[in-house]
């Protein structure tokens, strides 16, 4: 294996081009493991922390948010601004792995890694946030619906290399919540994640994005989910519909983690639960 | 003479028996004498069994058995 | 396959070793180094025992590759003790009985560390979620949490 | 802190820091993988994909062609012949014929470098003839199953048992049939628990060398360097004599490694690859795959009652599958099922059942926490039937000193009726508990074991004493030893050294299981110290021209017994041991027997729980584990062994398992989905020691290791019946099993 640190994302783009099988390193987190398992035998490790800005995390002139794609869950998680803005999505990352892998796992490589059981993609898809995509031909922005494939594939074309992400202005009256549900405490992954984003304004719930993790081949945007919430208080009819629509959503399989009948149920109560903590930031409530 | 328990799974090889009197100073010389009886006992007294003698358990084939003594033959206990 | 040249600093000592580009770090440092304070319990980040801090950072070494330490400022356990002076948490382990086959032990302390350097006045629920990464099978954690509470105690002179 | 008022000790009892302290916070504790030899090699090992396949055609020469690998070994490089458990041991050290389970081991490598091993396996070509396979011990048993491995059934297997079916158990006494017809109540269940691992976080690890000539040198890290010699020296036809085995530090065992994995593989290597070292490390998957978890059991249990709570009979009838070898514990899970119980009429029934998993190891009193779980759930759910506190149930039928115990022998002196007293007296059953709270309570039982011991204690030229144990330290033993050592001498605990010998300078010893450390290794000690105090007092009888009889050994010192023996000033050990060299030489004591006395330990645990009735998700509260220690040598350590052994329980309780897939292959090979418990999962655990002394022990020591993890399975599901009315016969109390049942309730 070769290890290359380039110092631009169109240099590790043109590294990858010419390259094999090739893995883009950033926290690591899961190339060393899926290295270590021989699941992944990469004869090029291109190293992305030597390029300027990898490690930033920047106000974009619109509000929003611009996050390097080296910046560790460990940093993101001690941001005061930008988890004022997306608490929920700085939670999701903060829910990956522990103490230690939070000073190296990245929203980007969580999301790269195609796990549909990812914590950090639910909150950013309910986010509304983009990838900043660099290629041989340039550059582009995708949603981060679009990015994953199926488990462990994405839809970046070869030598394609995510080189930010992009989170919208949060605005007024907007909240976000993620919650997973796990048999313990910490360490394990995600048997069901959900998450939920919305704006409350003038008494009702004006718009939503629901998410949900685990529960199919890919994380999904459930707007069934979001459309109960939509137009409502946020009351526990509202909450029963939303249950009900991510419940309805779910197509979950029987596996080590969980089965299939659990992970339809926990959708429902997670859903019902990360709206219900959505909505109290929303309103300016301690959740 | 003492009276020597058996598990219930060992009745095959005795006719039934679950308690069988047999001489013995010693643990050796009842499990010979119980070889002597009971030749079908003799792969589970050779394969390692745990002896209790008047409620201690006794790993020494010298140790003395006394003519009222209760001697229960256990299935080997070891430990993690 | 060619071996990378790699110069760092491990506990304030400049180091240099090769190592083949799959190495982990954790590797480097117990193969190479001879730092074998570092455990090896899973090699896939679960269970902490190989904890090290580099640029101040607590990682999982076996989630590093050895050629990434290049430049860096990596602290283990055997950099815990100045001399023969112990730390004030490697004290209160051995003063709690808070290890017993001692394995996971030089990870647990690297992580406390960690903690308590950035929060000297953590809560018992503070310090059993920073520690959820290092697995601990003898002690059942009790006597390790006292321990990391104490100490954290006596280093803010309660 | 607890303490036996009869006896005024100096030392015993007290919580010194552990003379491995340093080492293990410093870093400096070398484990098994912290070796390295001149010259040495790594070892990796090919492993069956399938559970159970015919290995058709093997061919490594590819493999050994690759540069930098210098052997490669199969079933051909073990010994061929042997029979009984050597055979087991070979069989499942290497795949012969037939793989047997998903990790068999089918081949391995020695080689320059580790990525240069690794690489090496994949230029193994094995052909496999993949065979129906089977998994649930239950299927194991049907009639229509098919024979693993025909002929393994010993004498105790009937004719027209079911094929997989190796051994079988049958004990008890009294008349079942009156003893249920007396009860005003009678219940019976099925319970089953899926298998777990010790799940210590230091993999097998070893670094061997073994020449032409037949010798051989090991470091490893082992509970039992003796049974490590005996058992390679079976499996690779070698002079046990001729081996030579160091014990590294160990990184936790709890059984799992009283028994050979890796050890024999990276001989065999040394010995193709012309002696050179070769280090051999298990990864943690192998761990889970291939080495000795526990069993799986199906446990049917019948029990009657009472209408005050006298339990009148109890039936037991269980199945266990061990992995493709014999060795499941059934019959030890029978034995201490109903142990804490005094019963006129019982039976006990097991059976010991063939599947495709890997061979069984010892895990913390084997076989007991499972049939705990059987036992102390269905008495719990009984109790609650008649309206009983089911701790007092419990004190009715608990057993004494003198009664007739299940499996028949009659109790010595046990500490049952004290531990539930001291449950019963204790703050956390008067806690208030919240909505979705319960609290549940349950006995356990393990017998300890004394074992093969050799013990030597030699007094130093400054007058300490450095004592030689055979059975490695696990949980703080040196120190508990150290104590002791202390004590009888009379002198400091800094004083003596207790140090974990390799095979070549004692006698041979048991492993460190059944709880035996401190007991049969500190009682071995006790008596080697006192065999050198004889040898000090005979000195000094000399020195005074005195008959050895008129000298006395108080605190450290001889001295002369009385005023008849004459007036001198006391000889101190230090005195004595300056001057040995010149009175007859070096002097030391030692001890070698298999350890008697072996004195039971009852313990009592009460959980609090609550349960999330919309996810199933069970949170443990609070946690109280009482134990009788017999004497508490090193309390800190003793509340460390009940602390660890309660957490382990909780796990099993809880969320460990392993789960197979349809393919037969465990699909839970890490610690992501292997779920042990982190910090987070838990509260403090309570302890308390009680301390009923043990006559069979010089200073009342029973052995603590085991009896913690028996306890907890029974104790969450009683706790979780409590808290929501219903009664989970299924481990682990998952939440995907605990919701099911919740909606099943309505």
């Amino acid at each position: 294996m070769r290890y290359h640190k380039p110092d631009s994302f169109v240099e590790a783009s043109r590294i990858a081009s010419a390259a094999g099988r090739y893995r883009f390193l950033a926290g690591g987190t899961d190339v060393l493991v899926q290295m270590r398992a021989g699941i992944s035998t990469p004869e090029d490790m291109i190293d992305l922390k030597g390029i300027p800005g990898v490690g930033d995390i920047a106000r974009t002139p619109e509000g929003g948010w611009r996050i390097g794609v080296a910046v560790p869950g460990a940093v993101l998680g001690r941001h005061a601004s930008l988890k004022a803005d997306w608490p929920g999505v700085v939670e999701g990352m903060n829910l990956v792995g522990s103490t230690q892998v939070q000073g190296r796992a990245t929203l980007a490589g969580n999301l790269c890694n195609g796990s549909p059981a990812a914590d950090s993609v639910p909150g950013l898809i309910a986010a509304c946030a983009r990838v900043e995509v660099t290629g041989s031909t340039g550059t582009r922005e995708i949603l981060v619906e679009d990015v994953p494939a199926g488990p462990g594939r994405t839809t970046l074309a070869p030598g394609e290399v995510v080189s930010a992400i992009l989170l919208p202005p949060r605005g007024a009256g907007g909240g976000d919540a993620y919650l997973r549900f796990i048999p313990r405490t910490e360490m394990d992954i995600a048997v069901v994640g959900c998450a939920v984003s919305l704006r409350f304004a003038d008494g009702v719930i004006t718009e939503a994005r629901v998410a949900l993790g685990a529960v199919a081949p890919t994380v999904l945007l459930v707007p069934e989910a979001a459309a109960a919430l939509i137009g409502t208080q946020g009351d526990g009819v509202a909450l029963a519909a939303l249950s009900a629509a991510a419940m309805g959503a779910a197509r979950p399989i029987s596996d080590r983690r969980g089965t299939a009948e659990f992970r339809k149920e926990i959708a429902g109560v997670l859903a019902r639960r990360a709206a219900t903590i959505a909505l109290a930031r929303a309103r300016g409530e301690p959740a | 003479m003492a009276r020597v328990h058996l598990w219930a799974g060992l009745r095959r090889f005795t006719d039934g028996a679950e308690v069988i009197e047999v001489e013995g100073a010693t643990i050796a010389q009842v499990f010979a004498a119980l070889r002597v009886a009971h030749p079908g006992l003799a792969p589970f007294l050779d394969g390692g069994v745990s002896v209790v003698v008047d409620g201690a358990l006794s790993t020494n084939r010298h140790a003395p058995v006394g003519v009222t003594s209760e001697v229960f033959l256990l299935q080997r206990i070891k430990g993690g | 396959m060619s071996k990378v040249h790699v110069s760092a600093t491990v506990n304030g000592d400049p180091v240099e070793f090769l190592a083949d580009p799959r190495e982990s770090l954790l590797d480097c440092l117990r193969d190479h180094l001879g730092l074998t304070g570092t455990k090896e319990g899973c090699g896939t980040g679960d269970c902490g025992a190989c904890s090290v801090l580099v640029d101040g950072t607590l990682l999982c070494a076996c989630l590093v590759l050895g050629v990434e330490a290049e430049g860096k400022t990596i602290g283990t356990i055997e950099g815990l003790a100045q001399g023969h002076e112990l730390h004030p948490l490697q004290r209160a382990f051995i003063d709690h009985a808070a290890l017993q086959c001692g394995f996971c032990t030089p990870g647990i302390l690297v992580a406390s560390k960690a903690l308590l350097d950035q929060n000297p006045d953590p809560t018992e629920e503070q310090v059993r979620f920073w520690l959820a990464g290092n697995l601990c099978r003898c002690t059942g954690y009790d006597k390790i949490v006292r321990a990391v509470m104490d100490a954290a105690a006596e280093i803010r002179g309660a | 802190m607890a303490k036996d008022d009869t006896h005024a000790y100096r030392l015993i009892g007290t919580r010194p820091n552990r003379p491995d302290g340093l080492d293990k916070v410093t870093g400096r504790a070398r484990y098994g993988a912290d070796m390295a030899l001149p010259g040495m090699l790594h070892a990796a090992v090919l492993r069956s994909p399938h559970a159970h396949a015919r290995i058709t055609r093997i061919d490594t020469s590819r493999a050994e062609a690759l540069a930098g690998v210098k052997a490669v070994i199969t079933r051909a490089d073990l010994a061929t012949g042997q029979s009984g458990e050597d055979w087991n041991l070979t069989e499942n050290t290497l795949a012969g014929e037939v793989a047997l389970y998903d990790g068999h081991a089918v081949a391995a490598v020695a080689a320059t470098s580790k990525f240069i091993a690794q690489d090496a396996l994949a230029l193994i070509d094995v052909e496999y003839e993949v065979l129906p396979h089977l998994i649930d011990v239950d299927d194991a048993i049907r009639p229509d199953a098919i024979a693993l491995r025909p002929g393994s059934a010993d004498a105790s297997v009937p004719d027209g048992s079911p094929a997989n079916v190796v051994k079988q158990i049958e004990f008890g006494h009294g008349d079942l049939d009156a003893g249920f017809a007396a009860a005003d109540l009678v219940r019976e269940g099925r319970y089953l628990t899926e298998a777990t691992h010790q799940g210590y976080i230091e993999p097998h690890a070893c670094v061997a060398q073994l020449g032409a000539d037949g010798k051989g040198e090991m470091w490893v890290c082992t509970q039992g360097q003796w049974y490590i010699r005996k058992m390679c020296a079976a499996v690779l036809g070698l002079e046990a004599a001729q081996l030579r085995v160091t014990p590294s530090e160990i990184g936790g065992g709890f059984g799992g490694k009283t028994t050979i994995f890796a050890e024999p593989l990276a001989l065999a290597l040394s010995r193709k690859a012309g002696g050179r070292p070769v280090k051999l490390v298990m990864s943690r998957s192998e761990v889970l795959r291939a080495t000795g978890p526990t069993a799986s059991a199906s446990m049917d249990v019948k029990i009657g009652m009472k209408r005050d709570g006298t339990i009148t009979a109890a039936l037991c009838d269980f199945r266990m599958q061990g992995g493709a070898f014999p060795g499941a514990p059934v019959d030890m899970a029978l034995f201490c099922a109903l142990a804490p119980y005094k019963l006129d009429a019982v039976k006990c029934i097991g059976q010991d059942v063939l599947a495709n998993r890997p061979k069984a190891a010892a895990y913390r009193a084997p076989g007991a926490p499972m049939g705990a779980f059987a036992v102390e759930s269905l008495i719990d759910e009984m109790a609650q039937e008649l309206g009983l506190d089911p701790l007092e149930v419990r004190l009715k039928n608990a057993v004494r000193e003198g009664d007739k115990s299940s499996y028949g022998p009659t109790f010595g002196s046990i500490g049952l009726v004290e531990v539930l007293e001291a449950v019963k007296a204790h703050p956390n059953l008067s806690a208030p508990l919240g909505p979705n709270q319960g609290r549940g309570i349950a006995s356990g039982y393990w017998f300890n074991h004394g074992g093969e011991t050799s013990v030597t204690v030699a007094v130093s030229e400054d007058g300490g004493a450095t004592v030689s144990v055979g059975t490695p330290d696990i949980g703080g033993s040196r120190a508990s030893i150290a104590l002791m050592v202390a004590e009888t001498f009379g002198i400091g605990y800094d004083d003596v050294r207790v140090n974990v010998v390799e095979t070549g300078a004692l006698g041979v010893n048991e492993p460190t299981h059944g709880s035996r450390a401190t007991f049969a290794s500190g009682k071995a000690a006790v008596i080697s110290a006192k065999a050198a105090i004889s040898e000090m007092c005979r000195r000094a009888a000399a020195d005074w021209g005195i008959e050895p009889e008129a000298v006395e050994w108080i605190d450290g010192a001889a001295v002369p017994a009385g005023p008849n023996a004459g007036q001198f000033p006391p000889l101190t050990m230090a005195e004595i041991a300056a001057k040995m060299g010149e009175t007859g030489g070096p002097i030391s004591g030692h001890h070698e027997v298999t350890a008697e006395g072996v004195g039971a330990s009852f313990g009592a645990h009460v959980v609090d729980v609550e349960v999330d009735s919309e996810t199933g998700k069970v949170t443990i509260l609070r946690y109280l584990v009482v134990q009788d220690a017999g004497t508490a040598i090193h309390p800190a350590y003793v509340e460390g062994q009940y602390q660890g052994g309660a957490v382990q329980g909780i796990g099993w309780a809880l969320n460990e398992e392993y789960v197979y897939g349809r393919d037969g292959r465990l699909q839970n090979t890490v610690f992501l989905d292997y779920r042990i418990p982190v910090a987070s999962d838990l509260p403090m655990i309570d302890t308390v020691i009680v301390e009923v002394p043990n006559p069979g022990h010089p200073y009342g020591v029973r052995g603590v290791g085991e009896t913690g993890i028996t306890p907890p399975l029974p104790a969450i599901a009683n706790a979780v019946a409590a808290a929501t009315g219903v009664r989970l016969r299924h481990l682990p109390m998952s939440p995907p099993k605990v919701l099911a049942a919740l909606k099943a309730r309505g």
